[in-house]
């Protein structure tokens, strides 16, 4: 692979990791809020920034509301816009997450993954992430550090690009990939990024000799054709995705698409799952193919929009699939990404068994003994839910 | 892969231990991985912190379960040995600071190893500052990183005096530590 | 822009334009079309979810000829906060450009909602002008109370009830908890006076020119549907309001008070009270204790700014 | 809305809207019970009305004498309040 980028291997943690991938995208613009377990990121921006290393204005902003209010003021008049948070944090920026879609903007953020109070956890779980699903961002999930800061990158040439146009969420892992320390290789400089990611060309941005009104009113006469546009819009941008993701693996090295299978293709069992658990996984269903178990894994680097068609596709003669929700669903008919997965093989004409497994709420540490559990419920074909590890 | 759990309490420099070990590795081109754990720790409560290096990337993100070397920072946790020694394996090694390492006994019948971290920190450091005597007496003993692995880590974590003074902390911990019989 | 003495030296050219679905006889657009014109040079406008925000850009129109930014209800300073940011990393990276941006918000969006995202937008010290139009209650979604409702006066979430006749509770003194901030100039502004408001504006531009922001103005703006008057007389009640000592004209240059519009023989608060609905309830008699109060409250505040006028800073 | 295209795929990315100041289009006028009407005869030029008036209702001429904008002026009243001379009278619409 020619890579034409210049690269260091050494150890970061995640959030260090995201840090540096704002950095390296000479972000114009951070407009962030501390909460724990983001905060080493805008702690590392603000140092990149107060040690004149990052030409960029750091708003320190008074709550992750103003955070993203701010981000999306920034994008619209054409910066380069980043922010992060977590859980309480993501809860407080929810009504302006829509509006940030909406009016197309180009913020990405980094979204440590922390579960929602009550009672006050800083630990990882998915709530954050699935509560903003619907919103109109497109979301990565990070497995590791390497692809928190390669997903980062990528984030800010997908969101910027025309024929894209919406804002990204970057999830990784609290603490198991914010605050963990793995190799990863990075760009050696911001000059190095540029061939891959240009500075921003903003489409439509504040401009005086162009006076546009952003966010007006519109009622029931207009609002559903806005919508549709932006439905249409939304769901289009996995094309240009896919082609971000090759120009970046053509640039680093380093090969992304929306879904990763391990022995999927002609698993009877396959588990479904989301950010750095995906690993764990892979090793364990490495294992038990060696005992016989006719077992896969696929994960989902792509979350929103949905790859529904590549996941039914991929699932779609597995016998049973083990869903994992790092989330409750409350009153639902399942975890979040349950439904996703039960409502795009159902699109595609297929009911295979479904088993939601809810895990690692909270930071529960996932543990190969968890797993072996998840495996044996699939034998016993009465279980539809179970939650692993879970006392009582 | 070799997995150590590090115990020590907060403000010992658990979690940077740790985090010096895996550093040590990459910068020899391993896998490695530090975890830390945490909770609502302040100064002085009990932490524990991973380290998993390995020639092999490594996948799993969980926790260290059943460590292969245990390092104890701090000497007062060695009473908690139900924690100390949750998970071990029948050849699993400790590696503890004590005040008087040669009449140190061995823990439960683990191969143990002592070093008195304590003198080492207050005669180099002047503060109880355990942990990087402590990062030299493991590898020290267990040559899983070179020792010149671990002094770049501590040169690029601290800078100047600071990372003088933990480098020497560093050899003293790598050549005092002894086997405990 | 310069300053004026008189109205025939403001240009004509509108930067805000007919065909809005503002109320007959709203008191916003003067101030509005004004701060457009007196704000010289290349503007941007923030609006806040408002009677402003609403009436002014029903999609597919707007009224405005400026770039005009609606983010949400209480985020116009935070959004503000992020255009004027962006602004100055893009002069200095690319290819920027500057201009001065201008924030509108109602009373329900800068002393109740809003008011953090204030706070925090002031004590970062953003180059822009904020410009609080007070009705004195939430009148897009129909005339509810709101912080800057004054004292007595009767909304539909502090109706003139049987036993409680209108809000019980002073309006909120927004212009101290700015003026906490140490912004560098802030002012009141009326549309009885015109002349005074024109300059006040054209001083604010100067001081954006030379990035000493922020800048924050409290205009008093009145709403016939809200205050239920006859929509003729919204000026005559701003001109009420002043003449009353009720809404002291004023301004806070670095630290500095000074009332601009003095005030020697003011009229009793009774001429203001009649003229609107919301407040004719007190002309009662068994409601003369909340009068008695309105009174000792403007008398109190009036009194207070003289004092505060003569010191020759407040910061 | 003469212009404004009607299907999702025509219409500007973002629901912005990119014609500045196209409310014109909206002829206020309709709104009004009472209108205006200026007696150019007393009017002193203070062009209080002009100032005033929410709708910019109120034309003011190269002489700076006033005239009423009927398409859009809603009929407020403030312009005959506010005038110094009385110069000018609120009339029933129809009625002169």
């Amino acid at each position: 692979m020619n890579t034409i980028g210049k690269q260091v291997r050494l150890g970061l943690n995640g959030d260090e990791a995201v840090a540096y991938a704002a950095y390296h995208a000479d972000v114009d613009v951070i407009s962030a809020y501390p909460i724990t377990p983001q905060t080493i990121i805008v702690e590392r921006l603000s140092e990149f920034v107060y040690n004149g290393e990052l030409d960029a204005e750091f708003i320190a902003v008074e709550s992750e509301h103003s955070a993203l209010s701010a981000a999306v003021g920034a994008s619209l008049a054409g910066a380069r816009t980043f922010t992060a948070t977590a859980s309480q944090g993501l809860a407080l920026m929810y009504e302006i997450l829509y509006i940030a879609s909406s009016l197309r903007t180009s913020i990405v953020m980094a979204l440590g993954n922390r579960a929602f109070s009550a009672p006050i956890n800083i630990h990882c779980s998915h709530d954050d992430a699935y509560a903003a699903r619907d919103a109109g961002w497109i979301q990565f999930f990070a497995e590791n550090v390497q692809e928190a800061y390669d997903l980062t990158l990528i984030a800010f040439k997908v969101s910027e690009d025309k024929k894209v146009l919406f804002p990204s969420i970057v999830n990784l892992d609290g603490f198991i990939l914010t605050h963990s320390v793995e190799p990863l290789t990075i760009f050696e400089d911001k000059k190095e990024i540029k061939e891959f990611l240009p500075d921003r060309e903003a489409v439509n941005k504040i401009d005086p000799s162009n006076p546009i009104t952003y966010g007006p009113l519109a009622l029931p006469d207009y609002y559903m054709e806005i919508k549709k546009q932006q439905a249409e819009a939304f769901n289009s941008t996995p094309a240009r995705i896919k082609e971000v993701f090759s120009e970046y693996e053509e640039f680093s090295g380093r090969s992304y698409s929306p879904l990763k299978k391990l022995y999927v293709d002609d698993a009877d069992i396959v588990f479904v799952v989301l950010g750095s658990t995906a690993g764990t996984m892979r090793t364990m269903v490495k294992k038990w193919r060696k005992n016989g178990e006719k077992v896969g894994v696929l994960s989902l680097t792509l979350y929103r929009p949905f790859p529904s068609r590549e996941v039914a596709e991929a699932l779609k003669d597995v016998d049973t699939i083990v869903v994992m929700d790092r989330s409750y669903s409350f009153g639902s008919p399942g975890g979040q990404l349950y439904m996703d997965v039960a409502a795009a093989l159902n699109k595609y004409g297929r009911y295979n068994r479904l088993i939601n497994a809810i895990y690692g709420l909270g930071g529960r540490d996932f543990t190969p003994e968890m797993a072996e559990d998840m495996l044996h419920a699939t034998k016993d074909p009465s279980i539809r839910e179970i939650w692993v590890g879970v006392r009582g | 892969m070799i997995e150590v759990r590090w115990h020590g309490r907060g403000g010992q420099g658990t979690v940077t231990s740790s985090q010096l070990l895996a550093n040590a590795a990459i910068y020899e081109g391993k896998y490695a991985i530090h975890i830390p754990e945490f909770g609502p720790e302040r100064r002085g409560a009990p932490v524990r912190s991973y380290t998993r290096i390995s020639d092999e990337v490594i996948e799993i993100r969980y926790g260290v379960i059943n460590p292969d070397i245990v390092v104890v920072i701090d000497p007062t946790l060695l009473a908690y040995k139900d924690i100390i020694l949750a998970g071990l394996k029948e050849d699993s090694i400790i590696i503890f600071n004590h005040t008087d390492p040669s009449n140190a006994k061995p823990l439960e019948g683990y191969e143990s190893y002592a070093v008195d971290a304590y003198h080492i920190a207050m005669e180099i450091i002047g503060r109880p500052i355990y942990n990087t005597a402590m990062i030299g007496a493991l590898v020290g003993v267990t040559g899983i990183v070179r020792l010149e692995s671990l002094e770049e880590a501590v040169r690029k974590r601290f800078s100047g005096v600071l990372a003088d003074i933990n480098i020497k902390a560093v050899r003293r911990g790598a050549k005092e530590v002894i086997k405990v019989e | 822009m310069s300053r004026i003495r008189r109205l025939n030296e403001i240009p004509r050219e509108e930067l805000f334009t007919s065909g809005h679905s503002l109320c007959a006889g709203c008191g916003i657009p003067p101030m509005v079309k004004m701060a457009l014109k007196a704000i010289d040079g290349d503007k941007v406008v923030v609006n806040a979810t408002c009677c402003l925000e609403v009436a002014t850009t029903l999609y597919p129109h707007t009224s405005w000829l400026v770039p005009w930014v609606h983010n949400a209800f209480e985020n116009a300073a935070a959004t503000a906060s992020g255009i004027e940011s962006a602004m100055k990393v893009l002069l200095r990276k690319r290819d920027g450009k500057k201009y001065k941006i201008i924030v509108f918000g109602g009373d329900g969006g800068t002393f109740d909602i809003g008011l953090q995202s204030l706070s925090g937008a002031l004590e970062r010290g953003h180059n822009f002008l904020y410009v609080c139009y007070d009705n004195e209650a939430y009148m897009n979604t129909g005339i509810q109370r709101s912080g800057g409702t004054p004292l007595g006066a009767a909304t539909t979430t502090s109706p003139a009830g049987r036993v409680i006749p209108g809000k019980p509770e002073n309006k909120k003194n927004l212009m101290d908890i700015v003026i906490a901030h140490r912004v560098p100039y802030a002012a009141t502004i009326n549309p009885a006076y015109p002349t005074d408001m024109w300059n006040k504006f054209a001083k604010a531009s100067e001081f954006l020119d030379k990035n000493e922001g922020p800048i924050f103005f409290h205009y008093y703006s009145p709403c016939p549907v809200g205050w239920r008057m006859d929509t003729s007389l919204s000026i005559e009640a701003a001109r009420l309001a002043v003449q009353t000592r009720l809404w002291p004209v004023y301004e806070v240059d670095h630290g500095k008070i000074v009332i601009n519009i003095r005030v020697n023989k003011p009229k009793p608060i009774e001429e203001y009270l009649k003229i609107q609905g919301r407040f004719r309830h007190l002309l009662k008699p068994e409601n003369k204790e909340v009068v008695e109060r309105l009174k000792r409250y403007i008398e109190s505040n009036w009194n207070r700014l003289l004092k505060l006028a003569e010191l020759g800073s407040i910061y | 809305m003469s212009s404004w295209p009607v299907k999702w795929e025509e219409l500007p990315i973002g629901g912005v809207v990119d014609k500045p100041g196209n409310s014109l289009e909206v002829k206020t006028g309709s709104w009004r019970a009472l209108k205006p009407v200026i007696d150019l005869d007393k009017c002193i030029k203070c062009l209080l009305c002009w100032v005033y008036c929410p709708d910019n209702a109120i034309i003011r001429r190269d002489d700076d004498y006033v005239e009423v904008d009927y398409e859009y002026c809603k009929g407020c009243g403030i312009c005959a309040h506010e005038c110094p001379t009385k110069a000018i009278d609120m009339v029933e619409e129809g009625g002169e």
